[in-house]
């Protein structure tokens, strides 16, 4: 399939020349340069959609190599690329996203000094992220992945001046690395056992290379937990939010987060291969998702709260993944990324026309002042918040729940977990959209005079258009998958089956509708909680709010569970502290005490050497005696 | 006789430079850049015809005719009567290393063009002849030939840096020059009782390397020959307890002399290795192979902890390079042809990045006047062309694929990985620390808000030409590497399979 | 034969000893006088005629003579004396005098350790010994005699300059004082 | 004609050294060092006579021909010297003319 290697090549062309002659050109070129590649890209990927769906390739994957990487002996590595079933959706949602998002930016970012860096490092990550889900083999992937990395940490420290975000730069890049080591690790032990790179020959083979099978797996869940920003490796990405806002909605929201997602998916062979494995992934996606969700519901930030959010909604797709509900994990990823890029995209515009203002709790009242913003964030947060039957976020959060309990690897603990994580995300949910959009407007959005309005006071059609297509398919999305009991419309999972397994099932399930009933209840729970608390605000419940351990607990988790400081002091501090004691090198020491010795003993020798002529004899004298004592005592 | 070419073109381009510069300083730096330049195309021409068919050499006699990696050899004779003659030949992995060698020579000599402004005759005096040495070790088969470039390349660099250093530059210059005066002393009386231990055996006295090759010492005095060529090596390389010459000499050299050590100097260490004590004493390396490797492991680790200390920048970098050198030698002593490709290739991919480093802190220099990364910050938007390059050259610092550093240390830790998978992960964590001080760097120098510039100052000049064709050269060459490293491989395919089988 | 070498011997030692005692120089040097005639005396009970007569001529006469001329050149008188007392205090002569002694005792150690050496004594006569020293021993003649011219080239220069006349590194430090670093060490690298 | 034992000539020649040696130690005026190791030649010239002497050969007086010479040119040389020492220092003490210290 020779267009295979347009989508990729498009963005790397569009980077190219932003980040070549980008200075030089004049700013109306750039965006066109910028998001027409992408745009382009989408464009194939969807004829290839189509292509695919209607003709399937034989083996069930369009693939082509482009060159020979390397080659050492037995060690062969091309730049190759494969598109199956899966990346096939991984793609289309880059494209697709990332081409609205691009188109957002255009108008989003038009003010700004930078214009041609920004799009040249989008376009670089959206490279960058297509040979990540296109790669045939590992090192390719690798490749690809390292690369969404670097573009990550360039774009959040876009505006690199403040320190604190090259400081979050640096944070993102760092933990990511220490998941990236883990799965290269992951990466020379697969290749001692199995001798090849290959993605579909790891996948033949694996199950004849009986050891190290847990290992493996582990490894690479722990380079899917940095890039995917999971226990214990989750503390970059709220940090991450310092970057523009497209970049979040793009990168920290819709797809590099979801890297681990599919990596683990790509591999599912080695991960079924060991129960352990699977557990591990399960049980830390549920904590992440019931970790960062109470995260979510203290912070005031509404960029770290949509962060928290995208954890937490990422912990469940490691949760379905996990219990073995591989379709599940990848259609929530599906919907996700609509709904969270939209949220990202809105919150954006929001911010800006509120001077760059991020607290919640000094907006207020948007609702009539900014209604597309508000219609387009209502559809976003009624499908993060999963609202039953009107939002895809409620079909694909509802399979995950449903498999998390009954699934063969689920169970009851982690379908409760999850269970609480929908009540916590409704009530995060309700509270984000009550307090920005309703009540009295603390800060108006206005602009000083003499200075050119923000370009979202009033936001014109490149910005508007990509929010309500994404906020029409944040509410449509979802109907290509329906739940067994209600309609047999399985267009989704049977696309993904092409290449993932079917999820199998415990015997003797509890009726499927009875538990949908409990779901929706439980959600319908925590948005009126979140009524409660926020919009009717009864004077008991403020006060409850305001007692000292509740400050304390508010404080714990808006801390995002004290996890920076427990590193700060764990891994932090005493580096920092080895490094600064260590600073001119010790060994150094040995030398310059070598060196000082000998000038000791040069000045001990040139001591002797006073001027008296009788002591040169006394020593003369000395030495005679010496010699002709031992003439006499041998 | 090609080979004889090269060095000789250095030689007298030396000589020319010193003599003409009293005419017109101009003159010697169109000189020097003519030499090295002619020995590039030279050198790149050589590449681009030797196939290993066209294989006509009088060493069949001593090495393999068939099959062999030679690809041309010299031999005439110079001292007969102590068995000492004039031989040069190169093989795949000599032809890669020359390549780099003028290369980087090529870029030394653009990126000392405005930089030295006194005695510029004796500057590219000591420059070319410098490099002459580098050279001649790389094609010298003859180990008292070898052991007379290792000295070649040893004094005029001292020259460099004593006397166009920094501030610190005489302490800095005595302190290399004694660290690796040691370890050449060392190396020469290794030499020497190889030599007699030869002649014991066989009755010839010969200093050639491919007689010697078949001599075996017994496994003891095998031990003790071999400690003589390794402490040599490994101070040059550095490895980590010999390694304490090598900040002080980089942060003070000028920027050539930087980009020369760093490129090009400790690759000469790395080619010692690889050429002499792996095959001279196989039996004897096998031995301390998991000793070797643990230093190389720990000097990845140190290093990478000292570099993430440092504030002076170009002590930063000299701190990369013994983290990054401590991958070849881990490498080396694996034993495997990966890791041994990847050797190689990290050999090249170093050079050109950190070489790229320390011009880049060079320029800074220039413009800024202090190395002190503190006192920098906010560069890049004063300077987004090179904020741009050193982007490009910490990324590749820090082994991101696509560069070709990422190729080198993967396939380094990938055949190092089934040989000793207990070090190779704790190397790979260096990779975790590599990001640390790379990202350190960057940040402090061009991220943040600018405090840079002197408060009375013209504003900062962004790359002029000059630096720009420096700079898109070695870029251009690292991301080559990256994606299409085969050529390289392909060229030592044969050097490194020899090492492995024997 | 053996009684004169004793009794010269004896003279001679006790000699020498006043010799490194007396605090004038006069006394001293007429004290040596007496040792080296003693000695002459032990040369000719050696059977060494010749050189005994060369120890009373060149010895005793020329170049205690010399000696002599030159303390009354410098007028080194009663003053000098004095000033011998007080510098030669028993804490300053014991120490070396006795490592001297330790010296002394295992020389003598090591002389009785080995055998009875027996002389004969036979005269070696003046015509012996000018057969020796123009025959074989011809160029430590030569070489001597260039000594000689050598000794008194550079006696007749430095004893002829009058003047102050220092090195010129001493004449320099003289002068200023701090210059002669200056002059070890050129200018450019004084830190 | 007579005989007598060899190690009371050498005995007496040692003693002689030393106490030239003691001379050269404990004194501070150079007028007595320079005696004291004329002294010190005379008795090594003692020595080689008396081992001529042993032999019967008449080396032994060469040997001290050689010593005298060097004796006298080292005392004139030395006079000379001290000389102009006294000349500019004013003074014969070896301890005040310590600038042979490095």
């Amino acid at each position: 399939m020779p267009l295979l290697a347009f989508i990729p090549t498009l963005p790397l062309l569009g980077f190219l020349v932003l980040s070549l002659a980008g200075r030089a050109l004049p700013k109306k070129l750039i965006a066109p340069i910028g998001a027409g590649t992408i745009c382009i890209a989408s464009v194939i990927t969807m004829l290839l959609c189509a292509r695919f769906l209607l003709t399937p390739p034989a083996d069930g994957a369009y693939t082509q190599t482009l060159w020979q990487w390397f080659n050492i002996g037995s060690l062969s590595v091309s730049i190759s690329l494969r598109l199956d079933a899966l990346s096939l959706v991984f793609v289309f949602i880059i494209t697709f996203v990332g081409a609205l998002i691009h188109i957002y930016s255009a108008a989003f970012m038009r003010q700004d000094r930078d214009y041609a860096r920004f799009f040249a490092c989008m376009n670089l990550f959206v490279c960058s992220m297509l040979v990540l889900v296109m790669a045939g083999n590992l090192v390719l992937l690798y490749l690809g992945w390292e690369g969404v990395g670097l573009c990550s940490y360039l774009l959040i420290g876009f505006w690199y001046e403040t320190p604190a975000n090259s400081n979050a730069a640096n944070k993102a890049f760092y933990i990511t690395r220490i998941g990236d080591t883990a799965m290269a690790i992951g990466l020379f032990l697969l290749y001692k056992e199995l001798g090849t790179f290959t993605i579909p020959a790891i996948l033949h083979d694996a199950p004849q290379a009986p050891s190290y099978n847990t290992l493996i797996p582990l490894l690479l869940l722990a380079g899917a937990m940095g890039k995917s920003a999971q226990l214990p490796l989750q503390t970059w990405l709220p940090d991450a939010m310092a970057g523009p806002s497209p970049v979040s909605a793009l990168i920290h929201a819709a797809t590099m987060v979801t890297a681990g997602v599919y990596l683990i998916a790509r591999m599912h062979v080695l991960f079924q291969l060991s129960p352990l494995a699977m557990t591990a992934t399960a049980v830390i996606g549920a904590l992440t998702l019931f970790i960062a969700g109470c995260s979510a519901m203290v912070q005031t930030d509404i960029k770290r709260i949509l962060a928290y959010s995208t954890i937490s909604q990422i912990g469940y797709m490691f949760l379905a993944l996990g219990v073995g509900a591989w379709s599940a994990a990848i259609f929530h990823f599906f919907t996700h990324a609509f709904f969270k890029a939209l949220l990202f995209l809105a919150a954006g515009v929001v911010i800006e026309a509120l001077h760059h203002e991020h607290n919640i709790f000094k907006m207020g009242g948007l609702k009539n002042k900014m209604p597309v913003v508000f219609l387009t964030f209502l559809a976003g947060a009624a499908a993060l918040a999963a609202l039953p039957l009107v939002s895809a976020g409620f079909y694909s959060k509802d399979q995950i729940l449903w498999y998390a309990w009954n699934a063969a690897n689920g169970n009851a603990a982690l379908g409760s977990i999850a269970l609480a994580g929908a009540f916590i995300t409704s009530f995060y949910t309700t509270r984000l959209l009550l307090v920005v959009f309703w009540g009295e407007s603390k800060t108006t959005p206005a602009h000083p005079p003499g200075q050119p309005p923000p370009i979202a006071y009033r936001p014109g059609p490149l910005m508007t258009v990509p929010l309500v297509i994404l906020g029409i398919l944040s509410l449509t999305s979802g109907f290509i998958e329906w739940p067994h009991n209600l309609l047999h419309l399985t267009l989704f999972s049977h696309h993904v089956q092409k290449t993932l397994p079917a999820t199998l099932l415990k015997e003797n399930l509890p009726s499927e509708s009875a538990f949908q009933v409990i779901t929706t209840l439980v959600t319908l729970a925590g948005i009126y909680l979140a009524y409660i608390v926020y919009y009717r605000s009864p004077a008991s419940i403020l006060q409850w709010r305001q007692s000292r351990r509740m400050m304390a607990i508010r404080d714990f988790l808006f801390d995002g569970w004290k996890f920076d400081a427990l590193y700060r002091t764990l891994f932090v501090k005493p580096f920092v502290f080895i490094t600064r004691v260590n600073k001119s090198d010790i060994s150094d020491r040995l030398y310059n005490g070598i060196a000082q010795a000998s000038l000791m003993l040069n000045r001990m020798v040139s001591l002797s050497q006073n001027g008296s002529l009788r002591w040169y004899i006394v020593g003369v004298l000395a030495g005679i005696l010496f010699i002709i004592t031992l003439q006499l005592f041998t | 006789m090609i080979l004889v070419w090269m060095i000789g073109i250095l030689l007298t381009g030396g000589i020319l430079c010193w003599l003409l510069a009293r005419r017109n300083p101009i003159f010697s730096k169109w000189i020097a850049l003519l030499t090295l330049v002619t020995d590039l195309i030279i050198i790149v021409s050589i590449a681009a015809t030797a196939t290993h068919a066209t294989i006509a050499h009088d060493a069949a006699a001593t090495a393999p005719a068939a099959n062999t990696p030679w690809l041309i050899d010299y031999r005439s004779a110079w001292i007969p009567s102590f068995g000492i003659s004039f031989h040069l030949a190169i093989d795949g992995l000599s032809l890669v290393l020359l390549m780099l060698t003028f290369f980087l020579g090529t870029l030394s000599v653009l990126c000392s063009w405005r930089e030295v402004k006194e005695k510029a005759g004796f500057y590219f005096f000591n420059l070319l002849w410098t490099l002459a040495g580098i050279s001649g070790v790389f094609m010298a088969m003859d180990l008292f030939l070898f052991y007379f470039f290792w000295e070649v390349m040893l004094v005029p660099m001292y020259f460099l840096i004593a006397i166009w250093g920094d501030t610190n530059r005489r302490y800095a210059a005595y302190k290399f020059f004694i660290f690796t005066q040691t370890g050449g002393l060392l190396m020469l009386l290794s030499i020497l009782a190889l030599y007699f231990i030869h002649a014991q055996h066989t009755g010839m006295y010969s200093f050639d390397y491919f007689s010697l090759l078949n001599s075996s010492p017994g496994p003891a005095a095998a031990k003790w020959i071999m400690g003589g060529f390794l402490i040599a090596f490994a101070v040059k390389l550095p490895v980590v307890p010999f390694h304490n010459w090598l900040p002080d000499a980089h942060s003070e050299a000028p920027t050539a002399g930087s980009l020369i050590l760093a490129g090009l100097l400790l690759k000469t260490g790395a080619y010692g290795i690889i050429r002499f004590v792996l095959t001279l004493f196989p039996q004897a390396a096998a031995d301390i192979a998991w000793w070797a490797m643990l230093f190389g492991t720990i000097g990845i680790v140190y290093g990478a902890l000292l570099a993430f200390a440092q504030t002076d920048l170009k002590r930063l970098i000299a701190y990369t390079s013994v983290s990054h050198m401590g991958f070849v030698l881990l490498g080396i002593f694996a034993f495997r042809t990966i890791a041994l490709q990847g050797v190689v290739m990290q050999l090249l991919t170093h050079g050109i990045s950190t070489g790229a480093l320390f011009v880049m802190a060079g320029m800074l220099k220039e413009r800024l006047h202090t190395r002190d990364i503190g006192k920098m910050g906010g560069l890049w938007t004063t300077m987004p062309v090179m904020g741009g390059a050193a982007m490009l050259f910490t990324m590749a610092s820090l082994g991101l694929p696509l560069l070709g550093n990422f190729i080198a240390e993967f396939l380094i830790l990938l055949g190092t990985f089934p040989v000793n998978p207990t070090l190779t992960v704790i190397a790979t964590l260096g990779l975790i620390l590599s990001a640390l001080y790379s990202l350190r760097m960057m940040q402090k120098a061009f991220l943040g808000p600018g405090q840079g510039q002197p408060p009375v100052a013209p504003p900062l000049k962004d790359l002029t030409p000059r630096e720009l064709i420096i700079m898109a050269a070695l870029g251009i060459s690292i991301i080559a590497l990256g994606l299409y490293p085969q050529p390289v491989i392909d060229m030592v395919k044969m050097t490194v399979q020899n090492l492995v089988t024997r | 034969m053996s009684l004169l070498f004793y009794i010269s011997s004896f003279v001679a030692i006790l000699a020498t000893v006043m010799v490194i005692t007396r605090y004038h120089p006069i006394h001293a040097l007429l004290y040596l006088v007496v040792s080296l005639l003693a000695v002459a005396m032990v040369f000719l009970s050696l059977g060494a005629p010749f050189v005994a007569v060369l120890e009373v001529i060149i010895y005793a006469g020329a170049i205690m003579v010399l000696f002599i001329f030159f303390i009354m050149m410098l007028n080194l008188g009663s003053e000098t004396a004095q000033q011998e007392k007080n510098w030669l205090q028993p804490r300053v002569w014991v120490g070396p005098s006795l490592l001297s002694l330790v010296l002394l005792g295992e020389v003598v150690m090591l002389l009785l350790k080995g055998q009875n050496i027996v002389i004969q004594t036979s005269v070696v006569d003046a015509r012996k010994v000018a057969l020796s020293l123009y025959g074989e021993y011809i160029v430590g003649v030569e070489l001597t005699g260039f000594l000689l011219m050598a000794g008194i080239v550079g006696a007749a220069h430095i004893g002829k300059q009058k003047k102050r006349n220092l090195h010129r590194f001493l004449q320099e430090n003289e002068n200023t004082g701090t210059t002669i670093k200056t002059i070890i060490c050129p200018p450019s690298t004084v830190k | 004609m007579s005989s007598f034992n060899g190690e009371i000539v050498l005995i007496v020649a040692a003693i002689l050294f030393v106490l030239g040696l003691i001379g050269v130690l404990t004194r501070k005026n150079i007028i007595f060092i320079l005696l004291s190791v004329e002294i010190m030649l005379n008795s090594a010239g003692l020595a080689f006579v008396a081992a001529g002497a042993k032999w019967q050969q008449p080396d032994g007086q060469v040997m001290f021909l050689f010593i005298l010479a060097m004796a006298a040119a080292e005392v004139s040389v030395g006079l000379a010297l001290v000389l102009q020492i006294y000349h500019q220092h004013k003074t014969l003490d070896v301890d005040g003319l310590k600038e042979l210290r490095d």
